[in-house]
């Protein structure tokens, strides 16, 4: 049985357990002349969660651990033939000995394989050859009787779960359905299990905090076996170069981000927030629903178009105005690629997480609050200001929070409108560049995949990692801080 | 500016006496009302000046893409030679399959020499350079239909070939007779090929279907690249990131904002979340190739996990504006549900979570947008290059069989040699941004449903 | 399990020619038309690293060699039998703007104009010049300003190597270094470290930045490969190299001094058993596809000389470490 | 004003203390509330009397910050016994609040909602009866039954308060506690509640807090008078009013006023 | 009761409606309100008092769906007159809303906000002068005066109320308008904000919604009696409880209850 029948059948045992708990629990209701507990859905519902719940959560963990669990009992075999390394799988690849179950070849699904039993060495080849299957050399012997090993046990694994997954099923529902008598706490159990999975969504952001912090760590490790922390962490240079001797300080790239993300909110913020303010506050309904989702498509253009823009139209004027020879005639500005640049380009991508988001928030804010400060005579801008804001700050603040973290993780526009160059410079009409563009850099680049200027990358997500964790702590802070909570 | 701003708080300039008229607007009142306008002045400016960016995105969008949309194709009768094509004579599919696309070429060559003759054109290209017209995909095409209908070998067919994309470019206005002088893959005599051929009506741009619903091809024929194979697969990274990140991030706010006790770990939850926001979108790569490919031994290139990637680089987005839109929602309301005896979960489902709906689905089309958009973390699962040729055959496979998604599509033909790529890209932009234009209209019509001022 | 269809990652710079070949082989034969992913020579081998079996990828494209140390890597994990493919040659050239001047470059131009320091009597000095002709009388007097690959390219290496460090010896800078008491690393790291005030500028994107930006600046100089160059002639113009222009055939012949080999390995495990991989191996390398009159050269790649012996390697397996 | 029956104890409080943070609002009341009567609290502004009252229900489990101690059981059951459901409580003990705040939602809905998550009524036409019932006993059925669908927010605040009231009452709860139910009543509307408590009376407690003494004279049969969080005197509502014991009670029932 | 001394008119409607939407909730309202008077609306709730009181300041404005028709003068200005600015309309106006709605500041922020806009104090030691005078008179210093800087919405309902009282006053409006005050107040409280009402007269208009009659009667020298959105009487207090002309007056003042 597949997976997939296995999943339909507790759920066809998970809909009668509803079924028969919510009849049972209306049965005795009316039979004992007593109010229930809980709304009769909510009885059924236990019947249905006892019985599909730990069902699934069975078949899921069923899945993972049966092949490893194969695989420990074939692989001494096919060891044994085939010497060390990772040769064996492939040898049950050459037999196609996939455990029916884990996803289905598609292309045995196209072309059906000849039938287990005439897995014989000699002709499988062949026989496979025939369908379109090339194998690379003859089977031997001792890779046809671990193949046919390896389906025993799984043919008897897979048995073993559907029996008892369903089982389980079938259990849970008959205990859900025992259960359902008035005197039970059907709603409280149900939201118990809805508390769980509300839990369980809240950890899978702790889960792929772990599963990034494991994914950048080891490489991490091994980056500073080959190069000094002290450097890294308070070198001045980044030049890494192919032939080794590369300086690979993080300090120009950490000043780049933190420069252009600067910039970024300097625009983002003030023109999103007074957008915002504009949009709940000022404009007509109409207005309102139309310029919002305008704004927001700023938020999907691809960013490789903000790239663009800031390397082709916004990097140029700038020249122009802040250049040598520019109509300011200030001489600021060597090239079109600048922390400028690629900060006010940035700075639009970043308008519609602040607009949008604040808007809501805004809005939410009761109407009461606003009579209260009109009515003694403010200004709308005065309520708004000083009232309605105030009463708004920690959602402008998640808003702002959200767009200065995007600030700090893009980077195909700091590599087009920034330029590659990591500098420590005041000057933001500078080339600079970003921790963010520098990790897809030397990710995507070519340098040696173990040398340092490689690993590098993993280093520099780790630093990130850390200090945009450190700023988000201080931040919760400040929100809990200065929260105006209204009523 | 949150702050009752300190100038202006204690003035110089008293209110004006009791009694005056209020007929007469008074300095102060007027001063405050100059702030009145200059502050909604500020509104409409920074709304003005958002729409100003998009319009010139846009505008900079369509006026670069718009030329993808049309496409030059060369009308050509080809003999089929059955001693080329099917030596022995006896139809064998097996046999013919045999013939490569190689082969097919010179039954290309021999057309194109008849039509210049036929025609009446003065040339002094060879044979060979006068393929060049054609896009290489000619004997591709050409071969396909004689596998589906090996009764054609012997005829002379008409088939409508896709141009190359230089003479596309030429009759976009693109390419120049200029330009080709240092050009080799053609010649200015060749465009006259071209003109006397428009005229005769055997050259045509038309509207191009073919790049809405077109796979990749490989960079030495652009004209007959299209995005339609990456739009299936950005529809179901879509799909799986709306399943996922929507309930499960709406699941964790709640979570966190309505029943979390405060201590130390949702306090650690709350900071990992705002922090799992500003870590690079590559950095999911990393994880996804680690966690889904490495791992759980998902298949590579698959926008199941390419949608598992997205979706937990979306979740931030969407737990955060949640969070912020259920914080938003009057504590008298939860207190008026739970008065009547309603549960905590029955106070929030009920209540609060239908007054914070328009915060959730700007948070989700944030995020979706977001993910919609994003190459970087594709670029490590496998979903950026040369990838899927064919259309998924089924559900099934549209999630698992290898295949490239929009923006990578987008991200893959601007980094292309050949200009008609840069065209594409941008044409690709636009049906994206039609993709999002839709997904925008589903949340406008959403949301006004849902808002509400209380 | 179950892949049907070979799965290649690896170079942008290999990308191009693998899909062509790709989509070919896609059209002729039975096989699903291979996956060619990109994401970085790095990246790609790196992966290709991981490990041997269905959920690894069968070949990595490379626009460079394979170091001692990834090798290593590899074995440590269980890759050990692996076919080196050497495809063709990648041409880097030096173009500008369409309509400014023309240049004729040597590598000792190069270096004087873009060094960060340069030897002038006996003291190392802040590279002075900001005109091409400051650095050579017979060049235009125009600006210098350069885009010259960022430091993740393998590219940036090759113009390192044979164009700065041959221009540093060429101009007897190198001599005058060892002269003033550098040891020979120093000397060379000296040649190679490139000026650092807004004349040179690093692009770690791909060629259209660097199309756009001269299109932005047109005054400035970029490095291309040669096949973006020939799809681009009409907004570009090339510059010759020590008097040789780049083309094909002065590339494999040796003349145009710069160009790198390009490259792609295959697990030698894989072969017969991910259906194609062994077809699509030797159908890269086929005269047909890779020969100069193949596909691949008119897009652009400057065709191996030694071939036949590459299509040997690819017909018996020999693995690198049998070679 | 009637004799009161003293009948059995439905709400035992002993040493209820609630802080606010560092504000100290009740301070150790003990109070037995009997069944079938309608008890008041009446006392100063700010003297606690909401405080207490949401003890009652558990609802200022809702406050951050609020703790409350000591120990109130109802029929028996120590209300704040990790055992208990604070949920199956609050349907047993309907509260109307201080400042009216129904749902944003229609009329209708606000005061279906009660029956709906409790079971209430089987089918529409019964929800239908139910909602009807209430909101002609909390005295408003004229004014909005051609507005069932009009939203709850849009009424004047006197209206809303008396839609919480119907809302209250729609889930029949066993004891009901009303916080100033009646402050921004006319006479009349006022009456017409003061009725609705009376009947209520007949079958459930009834908790009153008003700071309007003739109403609580009137309503109540006994009367609890709080001053700075402490329950200053307790009693027979007509022995609190004609001959209070504590001198804090007689000066605040001499400043008789409104 | 005072004998009520006639001053000049300092606010005329002249036919005044208001819609909601499809409400018609009031219809066609002329009254003329004295200078330094009282002046108290009374009648059943939902019959528009609210909702005239808001169209003397124009608050009605920022309902959505509100349309205001007719003419109302104040000191001879039509203050719907597009010159008229509704800002300095409201700084002379000031309101007391029906239900509390402190600002989610600290108490001291909630007085001190009016004064800071209009600019009433020069230095803080001004605003802070401002800030207790207008929490005394809004009889709540006591009460507050040791945790200013605490959230106003902290406070119970009482003192919320009358906190918001304090903020109306603070800023030192020409007329005002009160929506119900004392709702939420004991007796003392009560008679405190009343004393504040007599000592304001002596300078401003007051206009006092409330539906305790003896309240209107013991603070108002002129009172109104509104029933479904019509202005059914209008006169000096004592006349309307002593003498009505109109039944429907008659009826609701002979209904006196609480
Ligand atoms: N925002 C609104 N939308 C629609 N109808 C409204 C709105 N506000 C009030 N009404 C209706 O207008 C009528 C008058 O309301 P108003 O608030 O003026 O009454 P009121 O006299 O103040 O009553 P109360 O003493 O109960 O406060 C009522 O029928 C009410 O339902
Ligand atoms: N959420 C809160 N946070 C801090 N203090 C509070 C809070 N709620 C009430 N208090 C304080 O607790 C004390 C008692 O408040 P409570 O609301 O019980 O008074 P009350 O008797 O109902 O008064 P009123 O008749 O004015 O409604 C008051 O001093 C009040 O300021
Ligand atoms: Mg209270
Ligand atoms: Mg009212
Ligand atoms: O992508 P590359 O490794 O060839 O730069």
């Amino acid at each position: 049985m597949s997976p997939s029948w296995i999943a339909l059948i507790v759920l066809a045992i998970a809909a009668a357990g509803f079924v028969l708990a919510r009849a049972r629990a209306q049965g005795a209701a009316k039979r004992e002349e007593r109010r229930l507990h809980s709304l009769p859905n909510y009885y059924g519902w236990t019947a249905a969660i006892y019985a599909a719940g730990p069902a699934l959560l069975l078949l899921a963990v069923w899945l993972l651990a049966q092949p490893v669990a194969t695989r420990s009992l074939v692989w001494p075999v096919l060891e044994a033939e085939a010497g060390e390394g990772a040769a064996p799988s492939l040898m049950m690849a050459t037999c196609n000995v996939s455990p029916p179950g884990s996803t289905p070849p598609s292309r045995a699904a196209r072309s059906p394989t000849p039938p287990r039993a005439t897995c014989r060495p000699r002709r499988l080849r062949a026989q496979m050859a025939s369908q379109g299957v090339a194998l690379g050399s003859d089977v031997t012997p001792a890779t046809r009787d671990a193949a046919l090993h390896w389906r025993r046990i799984s043919g008897t694994g897979d048995l073993a779960r559907g029996i008892a997954v369903i089982g389980l099923a079938l259990a849970g529902a008959a205990w859900g359905i025992r259960r359902a008598r008035p005197d039970f706490r059907a709603r409280n159990a149900v939201e118990r299990a809805m508390r769980g999975v509300l839990i369980s969504a809240a950890l899978i952001a702790i889960l792929s905090t772990v599963g990034i912090v494991l994914a950048l760590v080891f490489n991490t490790i091994e980056f500073f076996r080959l190069y000094p922390a002290a450097e890294f962490f308070f070198g001045t240079t980044w030049s890494p170069s192919f032939g080794g001797g590369s300086e690979l300080g993080i300090l120009p790239l950490l000043w780049g981000t933190l420069y252009i993300s600067l910039i970024a909110l300097l625009v983002a913020v003030p023109i999103g927030l007074f957008a915002a303010v504009y949009l709940a506050e000022y404009a007509h309904r109409n207005v309102r629903a139309w310029a919002k989702p305008m704004l927001e498509m700023l938020a999907g253009i691809p960013t490789i178009v903000y790239g663009l823009f800031a390397l082709l139209t916004v990097g140029p004027l700038l020249v122009e105005a802040f250049g040598r020879g520019g109509w300011l005639g200030l001489g600021w500005m060597q090239g079109g690629t600048a922390v400028m640049t690629a900060g006010l380009v940035m700075g639009i991508m970043l308008i519609p997480f602040v607009s949008s988001l604040s808007d809501d928030i805004i809005n939410a804010v009761p109407q009461s609050l606003r009579d209260g400060s009109l009515g003694l005579g403010a200004t709308r801008s005065e309520t708004i200001r000083q009232v309605v804001l105030p009463a708004a700050l920690p959602g402008i603040v998640g808003a702002v929070l959200l767009a200065a973290s995007r600030a700090i993780g893009e980077t195909m526009i700091v590599v087009l409108g920034a330029g590659a160059a990591a500098r420590l410079s005041m000057n933001p009409f500078d080339a600079m560049t970003t921790v963010t563009a520098k990790i897809v850099s030397q990710l995507t680049g070519d340098a040696d995949f173990s040398s340092p200027e490689a690993l590098v990358a993993f280093a520099l997500g780790m630093t990130l990692f850390v200090i945009t964790l450190a700023l988000n702590v201080v931040a919760l802070w400040i929100v809990r801080r200065y929260r105006e909570q209204y009523e | 500016m949150t702050d009752i701003p300190q100038s202006g708080a204690f003035p110089a300039d008293r209110p004006a006496p009791k009694g005056g008229s209020l007929l007469v607007t008074d300095a102060r009142t007027k001063k405050r009302n100059r702030a009145e306008r200059r502050f909604k002045a500020y509104g409409i400016a920074a709304l003005g000046i958002g729409m100003l960016f998009l319009v010139a995105l846009l505008w900079a969008i369509l006026s670069n893409g718009l030329t993808a949309f049309t496409q030059s194709y060369v009308q050509l009768d080809v003999p089929l030679l059955e001693e080329k094509l099917d030596k022995d004579g006896d139809r064998d599919p097996a046999k013919i399959a045999k013939v490569s696309t190689f082969g097919y070429a010179p039954l290309i060559e021999q057309a194109l020499t008849d039509l210049v003759e036929r025609t009446g054109v003065e040339t002094e290209l060879a044979p060979k350079a006068l393929t060049k017209i054609l896009s290489s995909s000619a004997a591709a095409q050409l071969r396909d239909r004689v596998l589906a209908n090996p009764e054609l070998i012997g005829q002379t067919v008409s088939v409508e070939l896709l141009a190359s994309s230089r003479v596309d470019g030429y009759l976009k206005g693109r390419v120049s007779r200029a330009s080709l002088a240092r050009d080799k893959n053609l010649d200015a005599e060749h465009l006259d090929l071209i003109d006397a051929w428009r005229d005769a009506g055997l050259v045509e741009k038309r509207f191009n279907w073919d790049f809405i619903t077109g796979a990749d091809a490989s960079d030495s024929r652009p004209e007959q690249a299209g995005i339609g194979v990456a739009m299936l697969g950005s529809l179901f990274m879509m799909l799986v990131v709306l399943i996922l990140s929507l309930p499960i991030g709406v699941a964790a706010s709640i979570y966190l904002e309505e029943f979390a006790p405060q201590n130390r770990l949702t306090d650690l939850i709350e900071v990992n979340i705002s922090n799992l926001a500003a870590v690079p979108s590559i950095v999911f790569g990393i994880l996804g190739l680690a966690v889904f490919i490495q791992f759980m031994h998902l298949p590579q290139s698959a926008p199941l996990v390419g949608g598992l990637v997205l979706t937990l680089m979306t979740l931030p987005t969407i737990i955060i504006s949640t969070r912020a839109s259920l914080k938003s929602v009057p504590p008298s309301i939860r207190n008026a549900a739970l008065g009547v005896g309603a549960s905590k979960m029955q106070a929030v489902t009920h209540h609060v979570l239908p007054l914070a709906m328009p915060g959730i689905l700007t948070g989700t089309i944030l995020g979706l947008a977001q993910a919609l958009g994003e190459t970087a973390p594709l670029l490590l699962i496998g979903m950026v290059g040369y990838i899927a040729t064919n259309y998924p055959e089924g559900v099934a496979e549209g999630f698992l069989a290898p295949n490239s998604a929009m923006p990578a599509q987008i991200y893959e033909w601007a980094k292309r040699a050949d200009p008609a790529f840069y065209e594409r890209a941008w044409g690709g932009i636009i049906v994206l941004l039609v993709f999002l234009l839709a997904m925008n209209l589903i949340a406008v019509l959403l949301r006004r449903r849902f808002e509400r001022r209380w | 399990q179950g892949r049907d269809n070979v799965q290649v990652a690896g170079s942008s710079t290999v990308l191009p020619y693998a899909s062509i070949v790709a989509e070919a082989f896609g059209e002729n034969f039975d096989f699903p038309t291979p996956v060619v992913e990109s994401g970085g020579s790095s990246a790609g081998l790196a992966r290709f690293c991981e490990g041997v079996g269905e959920n690894t990828i069968d070949i990595a494209n490379a626009s460079r060699a394979m170091r001692e140390g990834e090798v290593e890597a590899c074995a440590s994990n269980g890759v050990n039998e692996i076919i080196e493919v050497r495809v063709g040659y990648d041409g880097i050239v030096f173009a500008s703007d369409i309509s400014g001047e023309s240049f004729a470059f040597t590598p000792a131009d190069w270096y004087n104009a873009l060094a960060a320091e340069i030897p002038e009597g006996g003291e190392m000095v802040s590279n002075p010049n900001t005109s091409w002709a400051d650095v050579n009388a017979d060049l235009p007097d125009q600006e210098i300003l350069a885009f010259i690959p960022g430091t993740k390219h393998g590219t940036r290496e090759v113009f390192e190597e044979k164009v700065l460090l041959a221009g540093c010896e060429e101009t007897g800078a190198m001599q005058a270094m060892l002269d003033a008491g550098m040891d020979e690393d120093a000397a060379e790291a000296a040649c190679i470290k490139t000026r650092t005030d807004g004349v040179s500028i690093d692009i770690d994107g791909d060629y259209t930045e660097t199309l756009a930006r001269i299109e932005a600046n047109p005054n400035g100089i970029g490095v291309f490969g040669l096949s973006f160059y020939e799809n681009n002639t009409d907004s570009l113009q090339v510059a010759t190299m020590s008097g040789v222009e780049p083309s094909t055939e002065t590339i494999a012949s040796g003349e145009y001094p710069v160009s790198r080999p390009l490259y792609f390995y295959v697990k030698k495990a894989h072969l017969g058993v991910i259906p194609g991989l062994q077809e699509f191996v030797e159908f890269f390398v086929a005269d047909e596809i890779a020969g100069p009159d193949g596909p691949l050269a008119a897009y652009g790649l400057v065709a191996d000389p030694e071939l036949a012996a590459t299509q040997e390697t690819v017909a018996n397996g020999t693995t690198m470490d049998a070679m | 004003m009637d004799n009161a029956v003293l009948n059995e104890t439905k709400i035992t409080a002993r040493d209820v203390h609630v802080h606010y943070g560092t504000t100290h609002a009740i301070k150790g009341v003990d109070v037995d509330i009997a069944d079938r009567t309608v008890t008041a609290f009446i006392g100063p502004s700010g003297c606690g009397k909401s405080t207490f009252l949401r003890c009652l229900n558990r609802m200022n489990d809702t406050i951050p910050g609020a703790v409350v101690t000591g120990e109130i059981k109802i029929d028996e059951a120590d209300i704040y016994d990790p055992r208990v459901d604070p949920v199956q409580l609050r349907a047993k003990v309907g509260m109307v609040f201080q400042k009216p705040n129904p749902f944003p939602k229609s009329i209708y809905d606000n005061v279906a909602y009660g029956p709906k998550i409790h079971g209430l009524a089987r089918n529409k036409a019964e929800l239908d009866e139910i909602v009807e019932k209430a909101l002609r006993r909390g005295a408003i059925w004229d004014e909005v039954k051609d507005r069932l669908h009009a939203p709850g927010t849009g009424l004047s605040g006197g209206q809303q308060q008396r839609l919480c009231i119907a809302r209250a009452v729609a889930t029949e709860p066993e004891i009901l506690l009303m916080d100033e139910p009646c402050s921004a009543l006319d006479p009349i509307a006022t009456a017409q509640v003061e009725e609705l408590i009376d009947e209520l009376r007949q079958n459930f407690s009834v908790v009153i807090v008003t700071h309007s003494m003739q109403q609580a004279a009137r309503v109540s049969q006994r009367t609890a008078f709080f001053h700075l969080g402490n329950l200053v005197e307790y009693g027979e509502t007509g022995k609190i009013f004609t001959n209070p014991e504590d001198s804090r009670t007689e000066s605040y029932i001499s400043g008789r006023i409104g």
